[in-house]
C-alpha cells in the first residue's frame, strides 16, 4: 500500500523527523488559510500516489496566500497520470542548500533492509543511481538488531555530510528506521532531505509503502488507504483477497498462481491475442471469491473472451467450477468463455460444467488459441 | 536417490487440524508419505486420519514422540513466523513452509535466525516438495508427475505443475521437484536447488522455472555457466507484464535495470540453458 | 532500582497485563475513599521495598470501607524489616482458585532472559525451588529475537494451564516481555498470577528491579525512585556515583574496586575487626567524589577508624590524596586513619598526604592490622 | 608466548581522544603496546601522541589503515555496545571493554551477535590484559608485574593489581593477566582463560582470582578438577559481604543457593585449588 506524501510525512514527524509546517488541503480555499498560518513563501504539492509531480507541473511555488490559491485553484483541476488530484499538501518553501537521498527498503537478494544514501538527493537520483552508483552509499542493516548508530554515523562521513549535522542525521536515521519497522514498510523514503540555509536538516519530501501481508497489525495504516487512487475493480479484487491489475487487451484471464497468471497472459499473446488483465484467484479460492473474479473481469467492456486456466493444486478444479456457475447464473455473460481444469477434482470440475457451454482445452497452448480465435469472433 | 525428501523423511505437519492441513496431510499421506504426526497447540492428544496420525500442543513434543526430521507448514500468515522458529527450536532440519502471504519483515527475521541455526527453509509460499514415488511433501497433485531423472525447480506454484504434467505426458519422469516459492524473502533459492541436483546421481537434467523480479534467475545462470555439467532447460513467466508498481527510486536503485524476463532470459541463454517460448515446449527442449 | 508493587502493576497494566482494580494511598482516609469506590471486600497492602510483608503483618482484608480506614491506619503505623510504611494500595480482593509463579529475569550463567512459571505459585515459591524444581518452567529467551509466542504456549502446556486461559496467558507473557525489554528491568515478577473463581486472569502482586546501569534512557521510571526507602547515606552516596552499603561494624572502609573493597573488609574482620560499610568510589574518581565519599563514612556515627586503600590504576592515587585532604579539611575528622596508595601515582599521592598525620601501610595485611588496632584505640 | 596478546598485537583505541583513552593510550604506548590508531567519531584525521597515533572517524576506517587486530574500548557506558557491534563488524577478532556500567540487556544483546561472528570479548568492566614486557592493554598499572610463568586470570580490578604486585615483590612474574570483569554478562569467563592457560607453553602455575554471584568459579572448579594439570591456587573476595540486595524469589530460583563465597571456596579446595585467606598469602600457596 503506497501512502501519501503528507501521509508519509506525519508518519516521519510522529518518528522525530524533522519535516516542514504545513498541512493538506482539499479546496483552494483551504489551502489559502493554511498559507495566512504559515507566512512567507509556500510550496503546493498535489498528492497523488505517482512519482513525477513536479515534472508534470504539480508542484508550485507561491509567495503569498493569494497566489497559493490560485495554484491550488490549478493543481486540484489537474489530473497525473490518469489520476486526479483531489488533494493538495501546503507546506512553507524551504531555502535549500543541499539536497541528499535517504531511504530504507528491503534488498531481496542480501535478505536484509538497506539504507541507502547520497549526497546527490533530488528528482534525478535515477540517473545518478545509473550513472554514478558508487555516489550512493548502502548499508546493509541486521534484521534481528536494526541500526545500529555507528551505522549512521559511518553513512554520514560517507555522503561528506559536514560533521555539524552528524548529530541530528543519526537522530534522523534511527527514526527512519523506527519507521520503516514498526509500520512494516517496503519502502521509507526522504526524497530529498535538505540542508537549508539556516542550517536545519529537514524532510522535505517523503514516500512510503507498507507491505500488504503485514496489514493485520496495523489497523491505523489500513485506514490511511486512499481508495480514491485505484481503480474500482482493483478496490473490489482486494475486497475479495483476489491480486487483479486492468491492461489494455481484449482476453479477460482468470487464473490460480501468479506465475500460472503471466504465463497464460505470455502464452495468450505468443498466439497473437492480447490479455486484458492480470488476475490471479490465489491458491484454495472457494467458489465466492471465483465468481468475484469473473465479475470483475466482465465489468471491463473490451473483454471479448474470457479464458479460464486452473490447474488444481491446494485450489480444488471442483470449487472453481461451481464459483462460475454461480457467477454465470449472476451475470449472464455474453462473450465466449474457454476453460481449462487440471490437477485436484479437475474431473469433478468437468462435469459441473459440461452442460455450461463452454469451450474446453486440455493443455495451455490449446487453451490460448482457442481464446484468441473466440476474442477474434472465430 | 533424490534430493530433500525421500521414503526415510519423517514428516510432521504444522497446522494438521486446519482446513487445507487436514485436506493435504490426506493427500500426503495417501501418496505414500511417512506422516509421522501433526502439530495444533490445544488439540495434543486428538488424532486424524481415522486414528492414524497423533497430533501434538508443539512441536517439540511431536519431535519427541515421533523423531519427525521434517515439517510441513499449513498454518495462517501471521503465525507462520513463529511455526518455523518453533519447528528450527525443536531441531527440525528441514522445514517447508506452504502459507502465502507472510510479512517481509518477519521473513527476514526468520531467514536470519534459520542461517544461524543452519536449518533449511522451502518457501514460504510454495507448492513444496514432490519425489514422485517416494513422497510428496505439500501441495503439488501427486498424479501429475512420475518417478524420473528430470530435476525440477520453480519460483512459482501451479506453473510448476504445468511443466511436471507436460513431462508426464510424453513419459517423462522426475527425480524431485522442488517449489521454491515466489516471495521476495523466502529460504532456499535456485542456486541451492541447482547444485543439489549436480550432485544428485539420480538427476541427470534438469529443468528451472523463473519469473520476473529479483535477481536470482541471473545469479542461478552464472552457477550453471561456471559450475554445471548437466543439461538445464527453462521458462521465464511475466514476458509480457507490465512493469510492476514502483518503489519510488529506491526499487530502481536496488534491482537496477534488473529482473525483466527479457534480461533473464538473456542471462540463461548465455549460459547454455535452453529457454522454452511456452512451458508446454520444456519435455522437447530436454529431448 | 526496585520499584514499588503499586509501580510494577501501572507498568504491568499499561502493557496490557489485567491487574485488580485499587490505588494507591497514603492516609487511612485516603484509603477508605477507595475502599468506598471500589465496593466489596477489599485488600490493604502496605508499600515498602522489602519481601515477606504478608508474614510481617502488612497485608490484610478488610469487608467494608470502614474497616479498610482501621487496617490502613494500623498499617501505615507499621515498620517492616527497619523500613516504615509510608503507603498502602487497596485493591479490590480477588476470589482465587489458582495461584501461578511467572517471572522474567536474567539468567547470568545462560546471558540471556529467562521465563520461569510454576502452578505452585504464591509466597513459598522458593520452597518449591528447593524441594521440588521440577515444578519450576525455565525457557529461555533469544535477547534479539524476543519471546516467541509458541514458548509462552509450551510454558502455558508446561505448568497443565487449562487450556481455556492459553489465550489470555499468551497475551500476559508477551505484555511481560515487552515490561521486561522496554523498561530494562532486571526481574520482572508476578507472584501470584491468580485464576479467579469468575475465570479471569489477574496479575494479584507485581516485583519489578530496573537495572540502574539503563537509567539514562528510562527517565520516567527514574522519577519513580522512592528515595523515602533508602538510607539517605546511600542516596547521597549514588548522588556521586559511589556505591556504599553500610555494616554495623566500626571500622570505616574507602576502596576503589568492588573486589577490593570486599577483600579489604574480608582482611579486616580476618585480624580480628568489624567493617562499618561497604564503600567503592568506583575507577577513575576524582577529587570531589572522594572527599564525598569520607564525609558519609563519617557521618557513621560507630567508625572508630578509617582505611583507605587506594591501588591505582584508572584511578589516580594524587587526585585520592587530594580529595582526602579536602574533605579533612572539611570535616576534621577525630578518628585515626590509615592510608595505602599503591599503583598508578602513588609516589604523588604518598608525597600530597606526608603532612596530613595519617597512619601510613605498605600491604593490605598491614594497613588492615593498623586499623583494627586504631579502632581499639591502640 | 603468552596468551590473547603479545608483541604482534595490533592495538586499536574506540574513544581515544577522551579522559581516559587519552591517559590510558599514553600509559600502553609508553609501556611498549604497538597501538597502531585511535577511533573518535567527528575526529578523523587528527593525531594524538604528538603525531604518533592516527585518529579515525570510523573502526573500519581505522581497520583498514591500520590492519589493527584487537580493539580496546574506552567510551561511556551508553555508546560502548554500539562500540562493540562496531568493532565486531569491521571484522576486529578480539575487543576489550574497559567501561564500566553498560546495561546488561545491552550485553546480552551484544554477547549472542558476538558469538554468532566468533568474536572474542574481554569485559567489559574489566581492567583488560596485560602480557608483562610485551603488551599492556588495558589500565593494569605497567610497573606492578614482571614477566614471569604465573597466568593471573580475575572478575576483580584492583584486586587484580593486588596479586600482581604481591607476585612482583617475592620475584615471581606473570606471563599473561587476564582481566575478564565482574559483571553479570560479559565475554569471557574464567572456564576460557583456564583452558588458555593449561595450552599456553609459558604458562606454568595460575592464579584465579573470584567473588562472590553467580557460579563460573564453581563451573571453572569443574573443568580444573577434569582437564587441569598446572597447579593453581586461588582466592574469593567477599567472605564478610553481607547477602546482596535480593532479586524476589526469581534470584532464588535461578542461583539456587549457590553464588557464596563459601561455595565457591568448597568448590575450588574440591578441585585441589590452594584458596588463600587473603591475597597476599598467594605467592606462598604457588610455591
Amino acid at each position: 500500500m503506497k501512502l501519501h506524501e503528507y501521509q508519509s510525512k506525519l508518519i516521519f514527524s510522529k518518528y522525530g523527523i524533522p519535516i516542514p509546517k504545513g498541512r493538506v488541503a482539499a479546496t483552494a480555499q483551504e489551502a489559502r488559510h493554511i498559507a495566512e498560518e504559515l507566512g512567507g513563501r509556500i510550496v503546493i504539492k498535489s498528492q497523488v500516489l505517482v512519482g513525477g509531480r513536479g515534472k508534470a507541473g504539480g508542484v508550485k511555488v507561491a509567495k503569498d496566500p493569494q497566489e497559493a490559491e490560485q495554484l491550488a485553484t490549478q493543481i486540484l483541476a489537474m489530473e497525473i497520470k490518469g489520476l486526479p488530484v483531489r488533494k493538495v499538501l501546503v507546506d512553507e518553501a524551504a531555502a535549500i542548500e543541499t539536497e541528499i537521498y535517504f531511504a530504507i527498503t528491503n534488498d531481496r537478494a542480501a535478505k536484509k533492509p538497506v539504507l541507502m544514501a547520497s549526497s546527490a538527493g533530488g528528482v534525478d537520483i535515477e540517473e545518478v543511481a545509473a550513472k554514478t552508483p558508487e555516489q550512493i552509499v548502502k548499508v546493509h542493516i541486521d534484521p534481528l538488531l536494526g541500526l545500529r548508530e555507528y551505522q549512521a554515523r559511518d553513512v554520514a562521513a560517507s555522503i561528506d555530510l559536514p560533521r555539524d549535522y552528524w548529530k541530528e542525521f543519526i537522530k534522523i536515521a534511527a527514526g527512519l528506521w523506527n519507521v520503516y519497522k514498526e509500520t512494516d514498510a517496503i519502502l521509507a523514503e526522504i526524497n530529498p532531505l535538505v540542508i537549508t540555509k539556516d542550517k536545519r536538516l529537514v524532510a522535505l519530501d517523503g514516500k512510503m509503502m507498507i507491505d500488504d501481508n503485514a496489514m493485520f497489525r496495523h489497523a491505523d495504516l489500513a485506514e490511511m488507504r486512499d481508495i480514491d487512487e485505484e481503480a474500482p475493480a482493483e478496490t473490489e479484487a482486494r475486497k475479495y483477497g483476489l491480486s487483479y491489475i486492468k491492461l489494455d487487451g481484449n482476453i479477460g484471464c482468470m487464473v490460480n498462481g501468479a506465475g500460472l497468471a503471466m504465463t497464460s497472459m505470455d502464452v495468450i499473446k505468443l498466439f497473437g491475442g492480447e490479455p486484458a488483465n492480470f488476475l490471479d484467484i490465489g491458491g484454495g479460492a472457494g467458489a465466492e471469491k471465483v465468481a468475484a473474479a469473473m465479475r470483475i473481469i466482465l465489468t471491463d467492456p473490451h473483454v471479448k473472451a474470457v479464458l479460464f486456466n486452473i490447474f488444481g493444486g491446494i485450489t480444488r478444479c471442483d470449487e472453481v467450477a461451481r464459483g462460475i456457475l454461480v457467477a454465470m447464473d449472476e451475470v449472464k455473460p455474453k462473450v465466449p468463455m474457454v476453460v481449462r481444469l487440471v490437477g485436484t477434482n479437475a474431473e469433478e470440475g468437468r462435469k459441473l460444467l459440461e452442460n455450461a457451454n463452454m469451450i474446453t482445452a486440455e493443455t495451455l497452448a490449446d487453451a490460448a488459441k482457442k481464446s484468441v480465435a473466440a476474442a477474434q469472433g472465430k | 536417490m533424490s534430493i530433500l525428501v525421500d521414503k526415510n523423511t519423517r514428516l510432521l505437519v504444522q497446522g494438521i487440524t486446519g482446513n487445507e492441513g487436514l485436506f493435504h496431510t490426506t493427500q500426503m499421506f495417501a501418496y505414500g508419505t511417512n506422516v509421522v504426526g501433526g502439530v495444533t497447540p490445544g488439540k495434543g492428544g486428538e488424532w486424524v486420519l481415522d486414528g492414524k496420525i497423533p497430533v501434538f500442543d508443539s512441536v517439540k513434543l511431536a519431535v519427541d514422540a515421533t523423531e519427525a526430521n521434517a515439517s510441513i507448514i499449513f498454518v495462517p500468515a501471521r503465525f507462520a513466523p513463529d511455526a518455523m522458529f518453533e519447528a528450527a527450536d525443536a531441531g527440525i532440519p528441514l522445514i517447508i513452509c506452504i502459507t502465502e502471504g507472510v510479512a517481509v519483515q518477519d521473513m527476514m527475521r526468520v531467514r536470519s535466525y534459520l542461517d544461524q541455526k543452519k536449518v533449511r527453509l522451502i518457501g514460504p509460499n510454495c507448492p513444496g516438495l514432490l519425489t514422485p514415488g517416494e513422497a510428496k511433501v505439500g501441495i503439488i497433485p501427486g498424479d501429475i508427475a512420475i518417478p524420473g531423472n528430470v530435476g525440477v525447480v520453480s519460483r512459482s506454484g501451479t506453473l510448476t505443475y504445468e511443466v511436471l504434467y507436460a513431462l508426464k505426458l510424453v513419459g517423462m519422469g522426475a527425480s524431485t521437484c522442488v517449489g521454491i516459492g515466489g516471495d521476495p524473502v523466502n529460504g532456499t533459492n535456485f542456486l541451492d536447488v541447482l547444485e543439489m541436483f549436480e550432485h544428485d546421481p539420480k538427476t541427470e537434467k534438469v529443468v528451472m522455472i523463473g519469473e520476473i523480479g529479483g535477481t536470482d534467475e541471473e545469479k542461478a545462470a552464472e552457477y550453471i555457466a561456471s559450475k554445471m555439467t548437466k543439461p538445464v532447460a527453462g521458462f521465464i513467466a511475466g514476458q509480457t507484464a507490465p512493469p510492476g508498481k514502483r518503489m519510488g527510486h529506491a526499487g530502481a536503485i536496488i534491482e537496477g535495470g534488473a529482473g525483466t524476463a527479457a534480461d533473464k532470459i538473456k542471462a540463461l541463454e548465455s549460459a547454455g540453458v535452453k529457454v522454452a517460448k511456452h512451458p508446454e515446449e520444456i519435455p522437447t527442449l530436454l529431448k
